[in-house]
């Protein structure tokens, strides 16, 4: 049978399954084919709280969403071109996303009355016509995953069933021309103690890319064109991983030894696992007994020298408080990175939110300011990481970067930095008395950053001792004294907005004639300027902003809102930013504003810009 | 005293005073503070190491705010947390001497479990835990020292709850070193932080100390009564009251019980061995005290040598650095699939 | 010696000493001695975190304001007319605040050079002149003490010369006719166990008030009448006694049995050991392990049926917060207060602020709306007790109740309400299935309050399990749908700015004219409150309106500030009630801003009011 | 099972079936929490407590959702927490039975304060420990039970802490009530949930739970080698083995060991008494697991009588009112001066 191959320039496809389907696994050996093929791509994982809900359940399903294309992308995509539905459950939580007339793939097996009533199926929706809108194939993945595999020696059945995520992948590597030697050799690797498996996976893998050759269902395969990016040396990237090398490079950079301490939480866990292993790098890890003393061990460390990071999500942030207002007093480095999830409470583990914002801003008692800054895209974690690291050593002080579930889990094409063109951190341990009377004084400030000096244990004649008091400026001794505590107060806030001098004015994307601002932080990046370049196709004049800089904002912040009639922030909370900007500008902006646990769609985003401009 | 050897005291001809910082001492007039401070700072020339490898992390209390006294580096850091501070400084300058200074309030309430994996881990840290068996510095609450049926602020009618032994909380969670003293025991005191000074990783310190404001004679039975004094001696069989008449057997249930060593003859005597594996006869004689407020044993109880947390994770570094070559990060960052553009 | 009596309307008296002098319990009697009397009074204690610093040192010292008068007054004063320093350090720390011409009396006998030393005197300000400004009563106050109590058996010298402040007490007794039968009755009921001391005291007491009518010293003693205050049943009242009494209230009117879980810590401790008292009211006081532990079995106590309380300062708050996160989406009641006090950090824990507004509103991850009220005079926390207790139930949400240091410590008559007067709290527990088909839905939400059904423990039939995760609206089962938490976070919100429904709108106190309001919440009313009589005496149009609902705002708030040209919001933060409302009315308020641990002075707010005016 | 007479349980005539909640269980196939559930809920009716009177407070981790598989009252709270919030509901409510789920991680690490507070108070909790010395829900980080060298996603070249016993650490806590027992030894299990609601305060009862998804097999050597379980028995000498040809003595150093009965003879042995006054015997069997792997005790290992927290607390209560009469806030507002205007 000869087949067409049609020529696309972008393509989202939907992994769903099982959570005991390695749906995640499948998603991701597609995407880093696809990275590596050169096509621009963006990914949204989406998988449940639970290790692994019963079998065939609702809440047990796992989906792994990829967006690629021959141009530059910003985000996961809206909704499905191709939904890959490996069991009832996955169907039912998924159908409602696939457009009509697109293509569906599904693994008939699965389709058996367990199953079916498990997902709460009363007909066999491949049998009763409810599925008669959509492209269907209809595929005995199991079957022929159990067949593909026969004859390789030790494999069980269950094994055997197991690899039918690889036939799956097998057969979306054909239907879009994907390369699969990369696969294969992830494969024989993950798989290299025991053979048998890595055989099975392989010949799984292989069987669903013939099928795909052979099979009549399919008569068009895809082919989708690298994609024409910024030149360089490009891999996959995903946020926290992105986080973790930018905290290396910072401590390379300022050649502070890392200390991270931390407790595992969902979605910040990977980060401690994977500097775990940077050992090499002179990293210390330490997974401490909970969050309070997680970043205790990091403030302690950064008293000792280092560069003290710890990291965690919502209800982690907030017990960490107490400590960071500790490290607000004692004016040491900390870095605080807070990947946000679903809140309030435990809420919704492994969903992104912004709902962090007021949380690090205004978690602790007292008048206790701290910088903010915010990361956009998986791959701007790295430079986030190491300005906060440049903010808290330059400024002698704790500052958060926040992160979301989205972007800690989403991968995204990024261009491989080279250490020798990031800047360096100078960071200059006090050593000497700094005071004509030859004495040292802890709290006597750089004239320029307010920084106070920074004499670590182990330095001759500095010796002295700070704490949670009050304390006299200069000195550091404790001081009730209401005016010190008055002109402190001020310091620490003047110190933190001090930062705006050294950090860059707000750009923005503009185009002729635009009335209208949309400000955006954080992961809506993508789907912002995913929308924006919508509504501009659509001959709106709408211009972008997004701010990488919270607290202190930009010091053109107000001047840039002032231009425009209306502007628009759309954020994944209630309304924080908004309260911020409103507040401090007094300008009558308005918010687009859904709290559900899942990234704006460019086309919600799109349709409220559209309304805004023409209300 | 810097003619002691330990850890090369002889090139450091450093005095008390050299340690006393520039600060007035706030704590009220008659406290045991005082004398403990007293005592920390006439020891520390001993311990041969220059004041600027030295730290003192407090958490919040009365005893708390003794880092501002030592002219060291310290950080009087906030409520139950000191442990977890120290740990992060500890296990990054492997280097410093680093030494904990807490209240009963801070160390077994709201920091208890900091305390415990503090132990546990067998971080470098020497811990002295002030008892004094109330809450000073919030004036005068019960704290989970308190015998029972104490009546307190918070307690007009007595408290209900069954107090901590911390020797016995901090055998069950896996002590390395563990010891008692007396805020007045100057000669003791100083005897005991030189053994916890030289321990491998964490060696917690309880020493009773008096509050003269809000708890006043808690410990008059042994800080008073010397003869309840049972000073512990690594390989000696322990014996005491005014002239030794009394003695301590580990009996049939394995507790701890005071004798009469006319009536038993010293050969039944429990003999200590401070350096037993097992934690069970420190955990024994830990409980001894209980409630009886009579014979009550000081000195150090268990002193069994572990490495530390900092040795074995310097150790994992260079395990790492020896297998994998110090790190590259520009290596590593194209060490997986890439492509070029 | 004829000695002649002058009329006066109001004074304010400074007691000062070392903080083992006895100072607060002088000023305390004195306090009463002049409520009994009549007089409105005011009183400011100021004393230092440590329990007692080195004697005679400058940290050490301890002071107590009280300002009486014969109408009604609102502050404790600016400025004493009377300055009592019973040591060189006393006379130190305080002589700047005494305004030239007024009175101040010495103990002399304290101004030995071991004391000058400690206070930092070269010269004795007795002699050197330097204290030639003001009305100094040189008075031998040991000496004369120590003479008194001669002659009573058992008392040892230090006893004898502890008594000084009673001797002080007597002088200012006679100075200002106050009654003395009260103190003499308490000096026998305090040392009842030891009737020597008790001897001793009265006798220096009694010799102090000799002193007065005998001493050529004194030749004018002054009378203050009575004030007309509201006719009732007076009291005098702190406001951490009156919010203990309001929580008993909240819990006879309820009928809900009282469970306090607290942690000490200053300024709050004290309702913790007053409640313990109240055990004959069913009142059950934990003193818990950490303020985590207190809030949780707060908590727990209210999944229970109980009204569920928890206290704690700044730093304590902060640790509170993830479990009152818990307490948002399990939406039980639960009443927080917040006595705040100066940090960041653990600050100045002595000293009154109101910087933790923010923390309450915000402090916890996701959105997580909560009510916020905030008391404003030492007796109005009666009533905000009350109040916090009803939202708490009604709504069944946990409620912030924020008051200070100031507040907590600071006395003033109190006309004593009577329970009948105190309004129902109606509390019904669910008792039966709250669904056609006989289910328990545990979110089945009222409709007007939104609140959802508190089923307790032991009703049969409504087991139900509750928990941190999102739940489904109405079952209240697990639910990761993105559509339900965007539901959930609104109907949380929308359940506590529905409380606007059921609270009073914002009163002004208006005058003819005026186009500045003054917008006050907290302890600042009585410094606002007298500032603007003083400018309205000054003859400016000045308008007046005091915040006690800060989350949500009086639904009249928005309308109110429109009407002005100048808004001024003095705050003893950074601007925080300032951020709100201009972010949220988009009004061009301006703060008045001071964050020096003090309460403000009606000076100081007078002239910041009349510049605001006249801008 | 309900004709067992415990607390009236011949009135109510409930079964497993009736503590099974409607929610979908949602644990890996194959965990050994469903196990335990199954245990807890066929063991519920032999309580002879209504359902409406019994509440499951859990924290966070995969055992803590356990609350949602009870049909009872249940609270599914936040991480480390539960303890808390239980001894609130005990204290406040006497009429209930109150039991905690908890994993190792939930009870001891972030919330081992909670738990060693809650044991030296005596709360009337039943706290049920699921020890899998792994933290499931996050997916396979060593927790504070993880042996020394565990290799898990966070420590990468092994784990260098030490682990906490539980059992010790409670008895060092001044603990009441401490057991043990295993997921899959329904009945044993069984035997001390009885014995545990029975316990006047906290129970603690660590139950040895197989995580196959991130610590397969870790308790195999006592799971699947039954000839290593050491049943304690109260009262009786303490042997195990296939042929009960191992015993256990407590020997001159205090501690447990392993003896082979036809060498020492059967009089050598430890005789278990699990209300012994002293936790030392108990202690020394709580060791008896640490490392070795080999001989591991299970069953109650004591179990002493002590007023509970809550019947101290309504005593005080009931104390005052005889000795105040019931509260009434209008006199006491008034019994302080006041005056008329
Ligand atoms: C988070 C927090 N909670 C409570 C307090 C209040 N507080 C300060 S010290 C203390 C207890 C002090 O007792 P202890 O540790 O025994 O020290 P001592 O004063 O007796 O030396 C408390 C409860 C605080 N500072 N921070
Ligand atoms: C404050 C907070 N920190 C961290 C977490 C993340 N977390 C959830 S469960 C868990 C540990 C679970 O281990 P364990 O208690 O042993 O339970 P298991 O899953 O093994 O049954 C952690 C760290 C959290 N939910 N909340
Ligand atoms: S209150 Fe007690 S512990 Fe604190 S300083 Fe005074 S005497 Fe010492
Ligand atoms: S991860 Fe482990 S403990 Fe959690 S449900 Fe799965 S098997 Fe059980
Ligand atoms: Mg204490
Ligand atoms: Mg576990």
């Amino acid at each position: 049978m000869t087949k067409t191959v049609e020529q696309l320039d972008r393509v989202i496809i939907r992994f769903a399954g099982d959570s005991g389907d390695g749906m995640q696994l499948t998603g991701d050996r597609f995407t880093s084919e696809t990275a590596v093929f050169g096509n621009d791509i963006s990914t949204l994982p989406d998988f449940p709280a639970e290790i692994r809900a019963p079998a065939g359940s609702l809440p047990g399903v796992s989906g792994f969403q990829v967006h690629f294309a021959d141009h530059d992308i910003l985000t996961p995509g809206d909704y499905p071109d191709v939904l890959v539905a490996m069991n009832p459950a996955a169907l039912k939580t998924n159908i409602n996303d696939l457009p009509k007339g697109r293509t569906l793939i599904v693994n008939t097996d699965a389709f058996v009355q367990r199953n079916l009533d498990k997902a709460g199926y009363a007909t066999n929706p491949l049998e009763d016509g409810s599925l008669a809108d959509f492209q269907v194939h209809a595929v005995q993945i199991t079957t022929m995953t159990i067949e593909s595999v026969k004859g390789i020696e030790g494999i069980t059945p269950r094994e055997a069933e197991r690899a039918k995520n690889m036939f799956a992948l097998g057969l979306m590597c054909w239907l879009y021309g994907r390369p699969v030697q990369g696969t294969i050799d992830f494969i024989n690797d993950k798989f290299s103690k025991r053979p048998e498996i890595a055989a099975g996976n392989i010949a799984a893998f292989k069987a669903g890319y013939a099928f795909g050759e052979t099979s009549e269902s399919f008569s068009v395969s895809y082919e989708i064109k690298p994609a024409k990016l910024r030149p360089g040396k490009y891999r996959q990237i995903n946020g926290n991983s992105a986080l973790v090398y930018g905290l290396v490079a910072a401590s390379i950079k300022s050649g502070l030894p890392l200390f991270l301490g931390a407790y595992p939480i969902t979605p910040a866990s990977s980060i401690l696992e994977e500097l775990a292993n940077f050992k090499n790098f002179g990293v210390r890890t330490f997974q401490a007994e909970d969050e309070i003393a997680a970043v205790g061990s990091a403030l302690g460390a950064a008293f000792g020298g280092a560069l003290g990071v710890t990291v965690s999500a919502g209800p982690g942030i907030v017990l960490k408080q107490e400590m960071i207002g500790l490290a607000i007093q004692l004016e040491l480095p900390l870095v605080i990175l807070d990947i946000q999830r679903a809140g309030p409470s435990t809420g919704m583990p492994t969903k992104p939110e912004q709902t962090d914002l007021f949380n690090v801003m205004y978690g602790r008692n007292g008048e206790s300011p701290i910088p903010v800054i915010a990361a956009s895209t998986p791959g701007q974690c790295f430079y986030a990481a190491i300005e906060a690291a440049r903010i808290a050593l330059t400024y002698r002080t704790p500052v958060f970067l926040l992160s979301d579930a989205y972007l800690a889990n989403g991968a995204e094409p990024w261009l491989i930095p080279s250490m020798a063109d990031i800047p360096e951190i100078p960071v200059e341990f006090t050593t000497k008395p700094n005071r004509d009377d030859g004495s040292f004084w802890p709290y006597l400030r750089d004239e320029v950053t307010l920084a106070r000096p920074w004499a670590i244990p182990g330095t001759p004649g500095l010796e002295h001792r700070i704490g949670g008091i009050e304390k006299a400026n200069g000195t550091g001794n404790i001081s009730y004294d209401p005016d010190n505590h008055d002109l402190m107060t001020r310091l620490r806030a003047q110190k933190v907005a001090g930062i705006a001098g050294g950090i860059p004015e707000l750009e923005v994307d503009s185009c002729d004639g635009a009335r209208t601002l949309v400000l955006g932080w954080g992961s809506t990046y993508g789907p912002i300027g995913a929308a924006i370049k919508r509504v501009r196709a659509d001959g709106l004049a709408v211009d972008q902003a997004h701010l990488h800089y919270l607290n202190p904002f930009p010091r053109n912040l107000g001047e840039v809102l002032r231009r425009y009639d209306k502007v628009l922030v759309p954020e994944m909370n209630l309304g924080q930013l908004l309260q911020l900007v409103r507040s401090q500008f007094l300008v009558d902006a308005v918010g687009y504003n859904r709290v559900r646990g899942v990234p704006f769609k460019a086309s919600e985003l799109a349709d409220a810009i559209t309304a805004l401009v023409n209300a | 005293m810097s003619e002691n050897g330990n850890g090369g005291g002889g090139l450091l001809q450093l005095t008390a005073k050299d340690f006393k910082s520039d600060q007035e001492v706030r704590w009220c007039p008659g406290c045991g503070d005082y004398a403990i401070l007293a005592s920390v700072q006439s020891f520390m020339p001993e311990l041969g190491i220059p004041r600027e490898k030295i730290v003192f992390v407090s958490g919040i209390g009365c005893s708390s705010r003794f880092p501002y006294y030592m002219q060291t580096y310290g950080m009087h850091s906030i409520h139950g947390r000191a442990p977890a501070i120290a740990t992060g400084l500890s296990t990054s300058r492997p280097d410093l001497s680093v030494w904990v200074v807490t209240g009963d309030g801070d160390a077994m309430s709201i920091g208890g479990n900091h305390l415990i994996h503090a132990l546990r881990r067998n971080v470098n840290l020497k811990i002295l835990l002030f008892n004094n068996e109330i809450y000073g510095l919030t004036k005068g609450q019960y704290s989970p020292t308190s015998p029972v049926g104490k009546v307190g602020k918070s307690t007009p009618m007595g408290s209900i709850d069954r107090p901590f032994l911390p020797l016995s909380l901090a055998l069950g969670a896996e002590a390395t070193f563990v010891a008692r003293s007396i805020d007045t025991d100057r000669k003791h005191l100083t005897e005991v932080l030189r053994t916890a000074a030289q321990h491998r990783g964490t060696a917690l310190v309880e020493i009773y100390q008096n509050c003269n404001i809000y708890n006043d004679n808690a410990f008059d039975f042994v800080r008073d009564d010397k003869a309840n004094r049972i000073y512990l001696e690594h390989g000696k069989p322990v014996r005491f009251g005014a002239d030794g008449e009394k003695g301590v057997v580990i009996a049939e249930d394995g507790a701890a019980h005071v004798v009469d060593v006319a009536t038993v003859g010293e050969a039944a005597l429990h003999v200590h061995d401070a350096h037993a594996d097992e934690p069970n006869h420190a955990f024994a004689l830990s409980r001894l005290s209980y409630g009886a407020h009579g014979g009550t044993p000081i000195g150090v109880f268990r002193d069994i040598d572990r490495p530390s947390y900092d040795e074995l994770l310097t150790e994992q570094l260079a395990t790492a650095v020896a297998r994998k070559g110090a790190g590259d990060l520009d290596a590593l960052l194209g060490s997986v699939d890439t492509w070029d553009v």
